[in-house]
């Protein structure tokens, strides 16, 4: 057991410990207005509405994330009645893009607006992937582009051609590498962690705000520590300074890896 | 013999010359030419990564742990037992398959679970040790001080990066409530954010401006031979 | 009057995508059919490598790994290109590796190309081939104990025992220098990571542009220095052109390369000042009305 | 019934996983078990996804086939597709033109499949790749404006970087008195590189790794209720 595992233990317990707590938050949640617009405007203009997983396989938490969003998506699509395409990029984004959107016309009341071959499967080359759907949103003119997930070099070959179609742009990913791409290109973006929130805000059900809570109490968290162990150190510094040395190899220890 | 090969990678060098421009074309707009090459791009890449898949995964993780004398064919040497654990995995992906199945699609859902519990329990391992408490770490020791005597810019930058990480911490606590009330220290915060962006995104144009002009290099000199 | 500035500015402010994208592929092939370029300066991120080189003795061999596939190789190869040059004149035979799989292809192509411009250069004296090993940093781990464990043979399958180069090499700490030119992981990172800091031998890298950030805060603490992209290339060949070496500038990439490249960076930026000059005309000008 | 069983697996698996990250690094027992799960599912996984692709094949083929069938429009696009897809499996899956027949490496550079890789699969992603230095001055140009103070910032900080980078960059701006010296664009560049970069992408890693541990849980929790085909 390294010596790093009490805080990874502390962390989990203080976020298990807050998503389980429920409470009812609703009030407070700040909903996404874009993504119900942007749908509308599709409906008003009659054209489709593309949403793109990302370009990796589910074994990464961005796409299982960017499917909870499809589902929110969806659900908008069946209600406004606007054609929505789901291009994916690995077979079992495909399986699950299917089944999440059919369970979302299913609720919405519209199955019928739904068939599975709105999900298409091109290719596992994440360029591949791109160089199609650029042509493909070229020639369709959606009226809305939803790119959620995970993505790397491709954002901007994605965001700045469908800038070029489509009406409104949104994005969403948690790469830290791509997010500026995507803020300069898309209409509206959400920032890393913000992503993660988008889909438990719009979906509004009571275990999705329980993940709220978990999140804001590792944030409060994470600014805790930074503010103790900082204050910690001056103190050390200023009053008992020959014991700094053994101080910042406490600090060390207990955030082991955390190497500059 | 020679002339063959010589005559084989001219072609081949124009099928590259031909693929570029055809892509390069789709910045007028979107083209027959384009068109070829997105399409054959789906074609080669979709194919090549399964092939890739097969031969690279399947046959030595799957096949020769089962068969082990399936080694022989790629020229490696069987192991010496059968390895039946690696049945597992086959029956899910076997499973996953009858989702084609209406009837039996329900079964696809185990294999459904199996793959978004790894891929939950990683993800939770990896990024609770290697992102949050390493980033957590790297942060308060860019902050606190290395020893007892540090030079007026070495504070400065410390008291800084502390300054600016807490205020773009805030900003995320805040985004949730509504963001027209958001007040000085997450507007500070998300200025913060946007400096980091602008500068990734500065870091990122040389690099892309190298492909490029090593693309143009490519067309004048390789295929052309005018420069 | 102010309508027509207006309308100036409007136009100006709404410039089609195509006519940017259009500039931009004139301007870069005429500066490479013209040959612009730029005399580069050695920066504090190149330098320490470029004096560590110029100290060691002659004859301690140098390590290069080369963890880059094609879509990387324009920025990465031509840093490997310089150090190759600079390790082949100062007279330290190079021993290259990678672990990528692309990387062996990588490694061919580089040493092909540099090597074919001095014909005294011999394989097994001057340098040597490894090629690649999969593992990540498992093989720099075992590299550290030995060379030999986990390299019986060389790229070409020559029992490495029949090389000269690595009579006196048994492990990583054997070299003088360890050079990670990465586009990814595993790379740089984990070189830093399982050799850099178990070592206590220099160990220096290069990585794409936007891979600087992750980089730049191991510097000077755990790398010796650092090449940022196709500049810090030409930074380097800077200093090569500046030593007592007698080196055909034409021969360094990325000097070459720089020259579009930073017209290149001229037309953005000219761009970037033309949008933001034509947002302030309008809003003073809708103001005055 | 089905559901919960199939929540107990994700669940299960998950757990094993998150347990072998803490415990002892011993053979036997079952600590041993537990790592040597832990090690084994990234490789089911793989297994998996390989048995995926007929999923993905069938889909992608079937949609080409339909659309040359109904003679949809550009259907004669659809035939390059089929076509090239089934002869680099084809030439793949035999490892035609190796060296060593069967027993070479698929990915062997002298192969039919190395060859189209360097010649149609290579210049493909070095050419996308490099349309994204048109689409970054179009994109720059377009939102990197003084309309706000967000936007503001992105444009100097972006223009120090782009600055930075020139060649002359340091003597451009010599003529700083050495008290300003910092202010030179290759000087303030790595300042910026170092410092408020740094803080910014650390606090957006934070962040990061605070959603997926969340989300994470969520699934582990068994919280999610889009899991197996909603709400039936």
């Amino acid at each position: 057991m390294s010596s790093d595992s009490l805080l990874l233990l502390i962390t989990l317990v203080v976020i298990a410990a807050a998503m389980l707590r429920h409470r009812d938050r609703k009030s407070e949640v700040d909903c996404i207005p874009e993504i119900e617009v942007a749908v509308r405007k599709a409906a008003e203009l009659n054209r489709p509405a593309y949403f793109i997983p990302g370009s990796r396989d589910i074994d990464n938490i961005q796409t299982i994330s960017a499917l909870s969003m499809l589902k929110v998506v969806a659900r908008y699509c069946a209600e406004y009645d606007v054609e929505l395409i789901i291009p994916v990029s690995k077979s079992m984004v495909m399986e699950r893009a299917r089944e999440v959107c059919n369970a979302a016309y299913e609720e919405a009341g519209f199955s019928d607006r739904w068939s599975s071959s709105q999900v298409s499967y091109t290719t596992d080359d994440p360029l591949g992937f791109v160089a199609h759907v650029d042509g493909m949103i070229a020639r369709a003119k959606p009226a809305v582009c939803f790119m959620f997930g995970f993505f790397a070099g491709e954002s901007l070959l994605l965001a700045e051609s469908s800038y070029n179609v489509a009406e409104v742009t949104i994005a969403g990913t948690a790469v830290p590498s791509q997010i500026p791409f995507f803020v300069a290109s898309c209409d509206t973006t959400l920032i890393g962690e913000e992503f993660f929130a988008a889909s438990a805000m719009l979906s509004g059900n009571q275990e999705d705000i329980a993940m709220l809570q978990g999140l804001d109490a590792g944030k409060q968290l994470a600014i805790g520590i930074i503010l103790a162990v900082v204050v910690l150190s001056y103190l050390t510094l200023i009053f008992k300074p020959e014991m700094y040395e053994s101080f910042l190899t406490i600090v060390d220890n207990l955030l082991h890896g955390g190497g500059r | 013999m020679i002339c063959v090969i010589t005559s084989s990678s001219h072609f081949e060098t124009w099928l590259a010359a031909f693929l570029t421009l055809a892509v390069f074309s789709f910045l007028y707009r979107d083209n027959p030419f384009y068109k070829f090459a997105e399409h054959l791009f789906v074609g080669v890449s979709a194919a090549y990564w399964m092939v890739l898949g097969f031969w690279s995964t399947l046959w030595p993780n799957a096949v020769v742990p089962l068969f082990p004398d399936a080694a022989l064919v790629v020229g490696a040497t069987p192991p010496a037992q059968r390895d039946l654990i690696i049945l597992v995995p086959v029956i899910l992906g076997l499973m996953m398959l009858l989702k084609m199945v209406p009837r039996y699609a329900s079964w696809g859902n185990y294999t459904t679970a199996f793959i978004i519990g790894t891929t939950a329990g990683y993800s939770l391992v990896r990024y609770l040790r290697s992102d949050f408490i390493y980033q957590l770490g790297s942060i308060i020791k860019s902050v606190i001080p290395e020893s007892a005597n540090i030079g007026l810019p070495e504070v400065f930058n410390s008291i800084f990066i502390l300054l600016a990480t807490i205020s773009a911490l805030y900003y995320f606590l805040r985004i949730r409530t509504n963001k027209r009330s958001a007040n000085f220290i997450s507007r500070c915060g998300l200025l913060v954010l946007m400096t980091a962006f602008g500068v990734s995104f500065g870091s990122a144009v040389m690099g892309r401006v190298t492909l490029l002009v090593d693309r143009l290099y490519f067309l004048f000199s390789d295929w052309m031979g005018i420069l | 009057m102010r309508n027509r500035f207006i309308s100036i500015f409007t136009t100006i402010d709404n410039i089609d995508r195509r006519l940017i994208y259009l500039m931009l592929a004139i301007t870069i092939s005429i500066s490479l059919f013209a040959d612009v370029s730029f005399r580069d300066e050695p920066s504090e991120l190149v330098i320490p490598i470029f004096n560590h080189i110029e100290n060691l003795e002659p004859g301690i061999p140098i390590l290069i790994s080369m963890e880059y596939s094609p879509t990387s190789e324009p920025e990465l190869a031509p840093m490997a290109k310089a150090v190759t040059h600079h390790a082949f004149l100062a007279g330290h035979p190079i021993c290259y590796m990678s672990l990528w799989p692309e990387g062996g292809m990588m490694i061919n192509r580089l040493t092909d190309q540099v090597f074919a411009t001095y014909p005294d250069a011999k394989y097994g004296k001057h340098w040597a081939n490894l090629g690649f090993k999969v593992g990540g940093e498992m093989v720099i781990n075992s590299m550290r104990d030995s060379l030999q464990h986990i390299y019986a043979t060389d790229a070409f399958g020559t029992s490495i025992d029949q090389i000269p180069l690595f009579n006196d090499i048994n492990n990583l700490s054997d070299f003088g220098l360890l050079l990670s030119f990465s586009g990814g992981s595993p790379g740089l990172k984990e070189w830093i990571l399982y050799a850099g800091d178990e070592l206590d031998i220099p160990l220096a890298g290069g990585c794409k542009g936007v891979g600087a950030p992750q980089f730049l805060p191991y510097f000077p603490g755990q790398i010796l220095g650092l090449f940022n992209g196709l500049k810090g290339a030409s930074e380097y060949e800077a200093a090569l052109i500046n030593s007592r070496y007698n080196i055909d500038a034409d021969m360094l990439e990325a000097t070459t390369r720089m020259g579009p490249q930073t017209i290149a960076h001229l037309v953005i930026m000219v761009f970037l000042v033309l949008g933001n000059i034509s947002t302030l005309a309008l809003f003073i000008l809708r103001r005055l009305r | 019934m089905k559901r919960n069983l199939a929540q107990v697996v994700l669940s299960t698996v998950a757990l094993l996983i998150v347990l072998s990250a803490f415990l002892p690094d011993t053979d036997g027992g079952f600590s041993g078990i537990v790592k040597s799960a832990d090690s084994y599912f990234p490789i089911w996984f793989s297994i998996i996804a390989v048995f995926a692709f007929v999923l993905g094949a069938s889909s992608l083929i079937g949609s080409h086939v339909r659309k040359i069938k109904d003679r949809e429009t550009d259907w004669q696009y659809s035939v390059v597709t089929v076509l090239s897809f089934a002869i680099v499996l084809i030439v793949g899956l035999a490892k035609l033109g190796g060296a060593s027949g069967l027993e070479g490496d698929v990915s062997d550079p002298a192969s039919v499949l190395g060859r189209i890789f360097s010649s149609v699969l290579s210049p493909l992603h070095a050419t996308l790749f490099s349309l994204l230095a048109f689409y970054m001055a179009s994109a720059a140009f377009r939102s990197f404006r003084i309309r706000s103070l967000e936007t503001t910032v992105l444009l100097v900080s972006a223009s120090i970087i782009i600055i930075g980078r020139l060649p002359f960059a340091s003597k451009l701006f010599s003529f700083l008195p050495d008290a300003l010296q910092w202010l030179r664009p290759d000087k303030l560049s790595l300042w910026m590189l170092l410092v408020p970069n740094t803080a910014g992408q650390r606090a957006v890693l934070i962040t990061v790794s605070l959603g997926v541990i969340a989300v994470a849980l969520k699934y582990i929790l068994g919280m999610s209720r889009d899991m197996f085909g909603g709400q039936k």
